[in-house]
């Protein structure tokens, strides 16, 4: 068990290691300690998890240090290991040591690289932190460290304007939800008087008759304190509503998109409602607002990941439509289907990104898709990842078989304990869910026509045009311009493989463990007997159901992208305004825009000029002076000077003292 | 009968008068000197009136101190009068603001 | 230490330090200011190392009564411990920050500070209400100086508006003084926090004190005076000003407010709270709009320190913790900030932030540091300031969650102005030349943040080194204070429970069960 | 009834004489009102029986200030008629305030009590004996009782005496009158005091 | 009457009226030549005179074996303060002037003995305990103050001054002299503890006046609102080592002599003057604090800001009982030492010819080039603004205790709010010598003597000054205890 404690600080080491040195030693240096760092603590990680897989290992916390003391507000740091955080220390540790191991290719050219490996194992090290707590406060404290790893890797390539209003959006959306996740920590001290998680959850069962007040109105306890630590999970999941940072964070290096806005950071608010589990269904409306609000982004984001054209945003939005099913399968109880699909969405959303890097990496930083083309010859081997990701995330399966990819096991699984859970909610979120695979496979389809297949299109781009130095017009036929996309070196071919086999294998040989293994859970998460039952008993049409929209957007896909490519421009036009909606990403960055930065910066300017200057400075400092120097002025005046008028006021002073003692 | 009453009153009378002439007059000092000598003697009259009328002496003491202060002031003030005359070439009232503010 | 007098003893040094100043030319005032901090510091070391923790409430307690009316009476308890460590370790800090970028009439501004220390610990020492007087006004003379010698364009304006300010703040707090004297019968600080005031003197008592230590603080809307004595002050001046001097007005409500008018204190709660809510959100968007680095940094500080009001005034052991730690944590942080602006003030004479951007590239140290003291301001879980926001964030849940609310949106705030200033100054491209070709920090620019850093991080990770010595003195105090304590707006009440849990897939349970709850 | 109409005469006469003494354009006349002011004030005296005081009055003031007051108005050797003007300028506000004082005055001293005046009551070691006169008793007070007083009031006229000297006195320049060089007198000669010249016709002389 | 018992009594004033005539003779005898010599032999009588008055001090004496002559002359502990600190303000006076006159060629023998003069004068009034000795006193001291204002004759300021100070002096002893026939008349005497008898039981209304226009008369003279206008005027006219005694001694005298006055005579009526005395309190301290706003010269601020601090010594009489009277006369024992460093360092702004400078633009960067010099005003100013530590506060402390120890607690609260406005041409007179650049017209050397009046002036308020607090304290306590024989 004390392994976990080099699992957590070894990056934590090798990042303060590689960023004090910075350029003080070569880059491969950083890029050793780091990556070395990483695969011991992968390594390290998975006999953690396979011993709970196997049943051997024992839930269990390792005590740090103190941390603070007050009154009875008292947290420690500690490592607490269990079969959660097992299953999320091995999708950490193995995907970040692979994104580690795939920047050495991706990242050569970059001349801060000790700093990039640095950011990443500090990532890590948050990540960890966050997972192992054993009270509320140190998952706040990896909470905000990812926050801040995630700032900064956003934030990575400073010069470009894009790239710091994206970090910095990641971070104040983010701030938005820790406003909830505050709030929420503060309440649940408040009622039970402690921090820790597990009395917490012991606790939680006996308050869900209790009521509390909360901004003058009364309410459930258990509700309102949901609510308020779902608002931090839907910050940093990008829920609907908080969910505007996700896209604008993929102007990070891309292994960053994969690492941490696909594959850990962002299932953190997931893992915190599995981690509360016991306390979540204690709060039937905190729960409904979870699998309502998760219903919601899964079907809204992936609207959008239907029309956008930069590959990157494409996986973005298809990130956050998945997070979105995570939260309704643990809306609706199934919170070994949600940390299911947490597991099987790391591997094959970490290759797809991977991969899309890796297409990036050979496209000369062209990210439109409109720009790609017959890429499948080129690449071929990125190809291949792509297409097990593909396969993976729309959820190629066959349910009689018992056979399928990864995506298929677990999303699959999710749709039908929507259905199982019955009720309205539950239909509203098996019937999203539903329509969010079809377009899921439709976008995923989409994405793989628009750049392995057709002709090429590259000329148009300017980074190609950059690279060979021609114009369309010099080009001429050959669409090509002459460019040569070229295969990615090994390091980054590696561990697209290794996740390619996750992609293909997760779902197939971890799906009885997760989904119906109680023993395996072990109480870590709260496990639905009943549900589980209800779940393997559905419909048959609800079982395929999943399968057979996903054939449709991949028909779909197929028709529009490789029979006749003229329909998505018709499309376009015969449903402009549906269109623009969707492509503009539902206007909630204009709208947010004009809610809530531009009054900020106007009441903030408004505040200063008009209030600090305008009113408490000129009425206030200023205007005393001022009425002070009217004051002297007169005074002045007073003094004339001349004898008789100061005989004169003598005389007025004598009068006035007579007057006062006579009346 | 003539009682105490009527000297007070005519004290007071001079008394008001000299007040009224320090600032009524704007032009002139040395009437302003007379002014004070006027009040000076306004006081001797209570005094003096006060000590008959109590039938004991201190009163009158008083005012003979009070003649006394006045002779010397009446010098101090002329001489400073003079050395003012001579500095400015004026003895107006309004001329003496130098110092003002 | 039996009998050593050392709190006197640290008194003593910067006074002869400061007049030893005066006789010698500027290098040697240099050294000698510095040695003479150093010294304090390790004294504080010494203080810090020897106080008994869990021992007398009161301890290295002196008492000589050789003035009228009043003694000279120190003493400290676990509060001023912290605080007068805070004081010292900064010091040094200010003096090397100046050894530069002062250049003219060195002797008199390195007296100036090590005058200011000496009144700044003898303000957390002073167990005589007079003396404690004496030493909070005082520190307006070396102040006054500091911003008006050595300030900016516009310290004429600055100065007199902090000493005239501060000034009518604190002289309605001396009539109180005067009244509860003559009430209670002595100067005596500890007796006059066990004095029980009539609860309809403790109004005016503490509006009194009030008007002096929300100037101080500063609290909304008082608070105009810091941006302008910030802004105008040498970057030393803004350090202790933001780092120490700020702190009194909090050491004052908990020492005098909280303690000897617990009633009013309660009664005037709502005022606290509100004029803190305003502040939080009013200041930070404020903040948010800036142009000039140290104006920013000020108006941050003023958000940052309506965080410490309303901890102070939850009437609970988190709240006042939490102040306490914000006082520390902010003392450093943006004292380090400060100093972060007069790093490239000194290369570039500009506090504009629009003349820097891109300083990561040629300034890659500094601009780590600066990343450091940003996410320290911005409260980020591990630094000090975070512990500080926590608890006493937590501390006013407990009392009003529509307070806790709001003033948590200053985390959100925070963040905001915080990365777009850091963004506009070490991100984006290297616009001006100038600012391109500016060296990353030398050795004594490392000396001055590196142990700050070390602070922020340590306080951040391990705050019951802060957290111990005063936990008696909060504990006491809370006692005190708990008869007059608010009324929470929560008022949990636990019904039966249910035994069901949310999502119980009953055989008869109808479709639409959901909603109904 | 006789003293009535005396008491009468005087006081109107001096309140008279006050106001010429403060309204009169010309200060010389100021002055000699003034001495009338003074001679009627110590006929108010007398009649309350205290002579020496009116007689004092009359040989300190008469005497010597008033004179003193003329001696200066001639010496300083005004335009008086320029003086004059602005007058009036104050005059209703003074007027005013002044009127207000005498009716508070007259008020709150005379008629508070229906016009009746309770005197204190005298302090018996100074109060008059009827055997002596009243030069006799003042006398007697004077060098006894307030013989500090009395000594102190010669200070007071020795500092006027100082100011005056110390403000007026101006020491003559070198030369001037004093200081008659009679040596260099006699040894002057026509030769160096006395220069021939000879102009030519239409032409001036160089000096 | 016992003479022996009396002369005993008055030692310090029969040593300074004998002297004074000696020095007369000297004077006269020695003319020019003779003004350094008499001017330091005054200043040894006064310094004796200043030793006689010890044991009375510190004593404590009160009581009837301190009347003199009668009931004329009462050399109590209080009148043994105030004397002290007049002589003292004498002293230093009278050190600082012959530089200055010699300069202007105006140093005259006369002039240490009209210094001598008005010291006595101002002991016979602060000793006064009979309204005659009171008068005479009184104008003892007056007249001498008419001419030294106007000594330096042939300049129209001076003369200015002079006559100013005369016409509204004049106009003022009237007043008094009026109201002490008034009291005279209706309470059957002038001695104090007649009229204070008189007093005790119902006022009639000509006593009530003759109190008001006794109080207006002083108030004259200790130039408190609305009776402080001739203040700027003759401050600024008059020579400055006149003005740095007309600001001290003088001020010293008439307080006390006020002090003694209300709280001993009309004592048992205060509840009808307080109302006066606290208007004329914030009045000046208002009015002091405008006016020395606008003032580009020193002279004139300094007066101004004489004017403020009577305010608050004013506090301390509104108050009414010892502790008020002990607070006034440490207020005016610290006030004293900082009017007198101020006036002294106004003396030593001079260039190498000599040449005074008086004004704002002139003081400029002092601090660069006259460092010890500004560093002194700086404590002199912080300290009359009664910014802590310097001892300037702790005078305002005593007064605002004694204030709201007798419950005026609002009273304070203004009055120390108003005192901010003060504060303002205090920290102005530094920023002036401190921030802005230098004019570097005050270049020349001063004096042992000024530095050494300064050095303890500055001394004194400095934090150092608090160890003298406790004995200050004490003999303030038993001076006031001699205005409350009873209590």
């Amino acid at each position: 068990m004390q392994s976990i404690l080099f699992i957590v600080f070894l990056p934590l080491l090798a990042a303060i290691v590689a960023g004090l040195t910075n350029k003080a030693a070569p880059s491969v240096f950083a890029k050793s300690i780091t990556t070395g760092a990483l695969f011991i603590s992968c390594a390290l990680s998975w006999p953690i998890f396979l011993g709970f897989v196997g049943g051997t290992a024992e839930a269990g916390v390792v005590p740090v240090l103190t941390w603070v003391k007050s009154g009875t507000l008292t947290f420690d740091w500690a490592l607490r290991v269990d079969t959660l955080t097992a299953v999320m220390l091995v999708v950490i540790t193995s995907v970040s040591a692979l994104v580690h191991l795939y920047s050495w290719g991706y990242m050569d050219e970059d001349p801060d690289q000790p700093r990039f490996f640095a950011y990443l194992s500090l990532f890590t090290f948050a990540m960890l932190m966050l997972v192992t707590a054993d009270n509320l406060v140190q998952m706040f404290f990896g909470w905000e460290g990812v926050g801040l790893a995630s700032y900064l890797l956003i934030g990575f390539w400073f010069k470009k304007p894009s790239a710091c209003a994206a970090a910095i959006k990641a971070f104040v959306v983010n701030r938005v939800g820790d406003l909830g996740f505050m709030l929420g920590i503060f309440g649940t001290w408040m009622v039970f008087q402690t921090t820790s998680i597990p009395e917490i959850l012991e606790a939680a069962p006996g308050m869900t008759g209790a009521t509390i007040g909360f901004l003058g109105y009364r309410m459930h306890t258990m509700d309102i304190l949901c609510i308020l630590l779902f608002i931090g999970a839907m910050g940093k999941s990008a829920q609907l509503g908080l969910h505007t940072w996700l896209p604008d964070a993929m102007e990070g290096p891309t292994p960053v998109s994969a690492l941490i806005h696909a594959a850990t950071m962002v299932t953190a608010g997931v893992f915190m409602v599995c981690r509360l589990s016991p306390m979540f269904e204690a709060a039937p409306v905190a729960l409904g607002l979870v699998t309502f609000i998760g219903a919601a982004t899964c079907f809204f984001a992936a609207t959008i990941g239907t029309t956008q054209w930069d590959i990157k945003r494409v996986i973005a939005y298809s990130t956050c439509s998945q997070l979105g099913y995570m939260f309704f399968a643990a809306g609706v109880g199934a919170y070994g289907g949600a940390m299911f699909h947490l597991y099987t969405h790391a591997f094959f959303k970490a290759l797809l990104f991977l991969g899309a890097g890796s297409v990036i990496h050979a496209m000369h930083h062209e990210q439109d898709m409109r720009y790609y083309g017959g890429l499948r010859k080129h690449i071929p081997l990125t190809f291949w990842a792509m297409m097990m990701g593909t396969l993976a995330i729309t959820g190629v399966g066959i349910y009689d078989l018992h056979i399928g990819f990864a995506g298929f096991w677990s999303k699959d699984a999710i749709i039908e304990v929507a259905y199982a859970r019955g009720t309205d909610l539950g239909q509203f979120a098996f019937w999203m869910g539903v329509f969010a695979a079809l377009l899921t496979s439709f976008y995923s389809w989409r994405l793989m026509f628009l750049t392995f297949w057709g002709k090429p299109r590259w000329i148009e781009s300017e980074h190609i045009q950059h690279s060979v130095h021609k114009t369309p017009e010099q080009a001429g036929e050959d669409t090509t311009g002459g460019y040569h996309p070229h295969e990615s070196p090994v390091s980054m071919l590696i561990p697209l493989g290794v996740l390619s086999v996750g992609a293909v294998l997760a779902g197939q040989v971890f799906a009885p463990t997760f989904l119906d293994s109680e023993a395996f859970w072990n109480g870590a998460i709260f496990y639905n007997e009943g549900l589980i039952h209800a779940m393997h008993g559905v419909p048959v049409l609800v079982k395929y159901a999943a399968f057979i929209v996903m054939v449709t957007g991949l028909l779909g896909a197929y028709w529009a992208y490789i029979r006749n490519t003229s329909i998505p421009g018709k499309f376009v036009v015969q449903f402009r305004l549906v269109h623009r909606f969707v492509y503009n990403k539902w206007y909630f960055d204009e709208l947010y825009n004009v809610l809530f930065v531009k009054p900020a910066f106007w009441l903030g300017r408004q505040f200063w000029q008009k209030g600090d200057v305008g009113t408490i400075d000129r009425f206030g400092p200023n205007g005393v002076a001022w009425v002070v120097a009217q004051g002297a002025l007169v005074a002045k005046k007073v003094q004339s000077g001349y004898l008789y008028s100061y005989a004169l006021i003598m005389l007025l002073g004598l009068v006035a003292a007579i007057t006062w003692v006579l009346f | 009968m003539i009682g105490i009453e009527h000297y007070v009153t005519v004290s007071a009378a001079l008394f008001v008068l000299g007040v009224l002439g320090i600032f009524l007059n704007r032009k002139n000092v040395i009437v302003i000197l007379m002014a004070i000598e006027l009040i000076l003697l306004s006081v001797n009259i209570n005094l003096v009136a006060f000590s008959a009328f109590m039938g004991d002496l201190i009163g009158q003491i008083f005012a003979m101190m009070v003649l006394t202060v006045a002779a010397a002031e009446a010098a101090i003030g002329l001489a400073i009068l003079v050395i003012y005359f001579r500095s400015r070439g004026t003895i107006a009232v309004d001329d003496a603001h130098q110092m003002k503010g | 230490m039996d009998g050593f007098p050392i709190l006197s003893v640290m008194l003593l040094v910067p006074l002869l330090a400061a007049m030893a100043c005066f006789l010698v030319d500027a290098r040697t005032a240099r050294m000698v200011a510095l040695v003479a901090t150093l010294i304090d510091f390790a004294l504080g070391v010494v203080l810090w190392c020897s106080y008994d923790i869990g021992g007398a409430q009161w301890q290295f307690v002196e008492k000589a009564n050789v003035f009228s009316g009043f003694s000279y009476a120190l003493g400290i308890d676990g509060i001023a411990l912290t605080l007068i460590m805070l004081t010292v370790f900064l010091m040094p800090i200010c003096i090397l920050a100046s050894w530069e970028s002062v250049t003219k009439r060195v002797s008199e501004y390195m007296a100036a500070f090590l005058v200011m220390e000496l009144l700044m610990i003898g303000v957390f020492a002073a167990q005589d209400i007079f003396l404690f007087y004496i030493m909070f006004e005082a520190g307006l003379i070396p102040m006054y100086l500091i911003i008006g010698v050595w300030g900016g364009d516009n310290r004429i304006y600055a100065s007199y508006k902090f000493f005239l300010y501060t000034l009518l703040g604190s002289v309605l707090m001396l009539i109180a003084i005067f009244w509860m004297i003559q009430q209670a019968g002595t100067t005596d600080i500890p007796t006059l926090m066990q004095y029980d005031f009539p609860a309809s003197a403790q109004t005016w008592l503490w509006l009194a004190f009030f008007a002096s230590f929300a100037v101080k603080m500063p609290m909304w809307p008082v608070h105009t005076w810091l941006p302008d004595a910030h802004v105008q002050a040498p970057t030393a001046g803004s350090v202790i000003l933001a780092g120490v001097l700020l702190k009194m007005g909090g050491y004052g409500f908990i020492r005098f407010s909280l303690p000897m008018f617990p009633e009013a204190s309660a009664q005037f709660a709502w005022l606290v709270f509100a004029l803190s809510m305003v502040a939080v959100v009013y200041t930070s968007l404020v903040a948010l709009v800036q142009s000039d680095m140290k104006k920013l940094i000020a108006y941050s500080s003023v958000a940052h320190m309506a965080i410490v009001t309303v901890g102070l005034f939850a009437f609970n052991v988190q709240g006042l913790e939490g102040a306490m730690m914000v006082m520390l944590g902010h003392g450093l942080v943006s004292g380090a900030l400060f100093l972060c602006v007069g790093v490239i003030y000194d290369r570039l004479h500009t506090r504009e932030i629009n003349r820097y951007g891109g300083l990561s590239i040629n300034m890659p140290k500094y601009a780590l540091f600066f990343m450091l003291f940003t996410m320290a301001s911005v409260g980020l879980p591990g630094t000090s300031n975070f512990i500080g926001e926590f608890l006493a964030l937590a501390g006013i849940y407990q009392i009003s969650t529509f307070v806790a609310l709001v003033c948590t949106t200053g985390i959100i705030l925070g963040a905001a102005y915080m990365l777009y200033l850091y963004r506009r100054v070490a991100f984006g491209e290297q616009k001006n030349a100038d600012a391109a070709a500016m060296p990353d920090l030398n050795a004594r620019e490392w000396a001055m943040l590196a142990p700050i850093a070390a602070a922020v991080l340590w306080m951040g990770v391990y705050p019951e080194s802060f957290l111990a010595p005063m936990r008696a003195d909060i504990a006491a105090l809370d006692a005190r204070i708990a008869r007059a304590a608010p009324e929470s707006d929560s008022q949990l009440k636990i019904g039966t429970p249910t035994g069901k849990i949310a999502n119980e897939i009953a055989h008869h349970e109808e479709p639409g069960e959901e909603g109904a709850h | 009834m006789i003293q009535a109409i005396a008491f009468y005469l005087f006081a109107g006469l001096m309140i008279a004489s006050a106001v010429m003494v403060i309204m009169a354009r010309n200060p010389v006349h100021s002055v000699l009102w003034l001495i009338l002011a003074f001679f009627n004030a110590a006929g108010l005296m007398v009649l309350v029986g205290a002579e020496f005081i009116a007689m004092l009055l009359v040989i300190v003031y008469v005497g010597a200030v008033a004179v003193l007051f003329l001696f200066v108005v001639m010496m300083l050797d005004i335009d008086f008629a320029e003086l004059r003007a602005g007058f009036i300028k104050n005059f209703p506000l003074g007027m005013l305030i002044a009127l207000i004082l005498f009716v508070e005055l007259f008020v709150g001293i005379v008629a508070w009590n229906q016009g009746h005046i309770t005197l204190g009551t005298a302090d018996a070691a100074a109060a008059a004996t009827g055997a002596e006169s009243n030069i006799a008793a003042i006398g007697a007070l004077l060098y006894g009782r307030y013989l500090a007083i009395f000594e102190l009031a010669g200070l007071v006229l020795l500092v006027a005496m100082i100011g005056a000297i110390v403000l007026t006195h101006r020491k003559r320049p070198d030369g001037a009158r004093s200081h008659q060089n009679i040596t260099r007198q006699v040894m002057r000669r026509p030769e160096d005091a006395t220069v021939m010249k000879q102009p030519e016709v239409g032409k001036g002389v160089d000096l | 009457m016992d003479y022996n018992a009396s002369f005993a009594l008055v030692r310090p004033e029969l040593l300074i009226g004998i002297s004074s005539l000696v020095l007369l003779l000297i004077a006269a005898w020695g003319e020019e030549k003779s003004a350094r010599l008499v001017s330091w032999l005054a200043v040894a009588v006064l310094f004796v005179a200043g030793i006689l008055l010890v044991p009375t001090l510190h004593d404590g004496a009160v009581g009837p074996q301190t009347q003199a002559f009668g009931d004329l002359f009462r050399a109590d502990a209080f009148a043994a303060f105030a004397k002290a600190l007049i002589y003292l303000a004498a002293i230093g006076c009278l050190i600082v002037a012959p530089t200055y006159f010699e300069r202007l060629r105006a140093m005259r023998a006369e002039y240490p003995i009209l210094v001598l003069l008005a010291t006595l004068g101002m002991s016979i009034m602060v000793s006064a305990s009979d309204f005659l000795t009171l008068y005479v006193g009184l104008e003892l001291n007056s007249l001498a103050a008419y001419v030294m204002a106007s000594i330096l004759r042939t300049e129209g300021k001076s003369a200015e001054a002079g006559l100013k100070y005369f016409v509204l002096g004049g106009l003022a002893s009237g007043i008094l002299l009026y109201g002490i026939s008034l009291l005279y008349g209706f309470s059957g005497g002038t001695s104090f503890t007649v009229v204070q008898a008189a007093l005790a039981g119902d006022m009639s209304t000509g006593e009530l006046f003759g109190l008001v226009f006794v109080l207006a008369g002083l108030a004259f003279k200790i130039s408190a609102v609305p009776f402080h206008m001739w203040t700027p005027d003759v401050y600024e006219g008059a020579p400055t080592p006149v003005t740095t005694f007309f600001a001290t001694a003088p001020k010293v005298a008439a307080i006390a002599l006020t002090a003694r006055v209300a709280l001993d005579v009309f004592g048992s009526q205060a509840d009808a003057w307080r109302q006066i005395v606290i208007f004329a309190s914030l009045a000046s301290i208002i009015v002091g604090a405008l006016g020395a706003i606008g003032q580009q010269n020193l002279k004139r601020l300094l007066a101004y800001s004489s004017i403020n601090n009577v305010g608050f010594i004013l506090l301390g009489l509104a108050v009414a009982n010892a502790a008020g009277a002990s607070a006034m006369l440490v207020y005016l024992a610290i006030y004293v030492a900082m009017s007198l460093g101020s006036f002294v360092a106004l003396l030593m702004l001079r260039d190498d010819a000599g040449n005074l400078y008086e004004t704002f633009a002139d003081v400029a960067g002092l601090s660069t080039t006259r460092p010890l010099l500004a560093w002194a005003l700086l404590m002199l100013m912080f300290s009359l603004a009664g910014i802590p530590p310097l001892l300037g506060f702790w005078g305002k402390v005593v007064v605002f205790q004694a204030t709201v120890e007798a419950g005026m607690v609002a009273l304070g609260a203004i009055a120390i709010a108003a005192s901010v406005i003060g504060a303002f041409y205090y920290i102005k007179f530094v920023k002036v010598m401190f921030f802005d650049e230098p004019a570097g017209v005050v270049t020349g050397k001063s004096g042992a003597g000024h530095w050494a009046i300064l050095g303890i002036c500055a001394l004194l308020i400095s934090p150092l000054g608090y160890l003298l607090t406790p004995s200050l304290g004490d003999l303030a306590d038993k001076a006031a205890t001699a205005l409350f024989p009873l209590m």
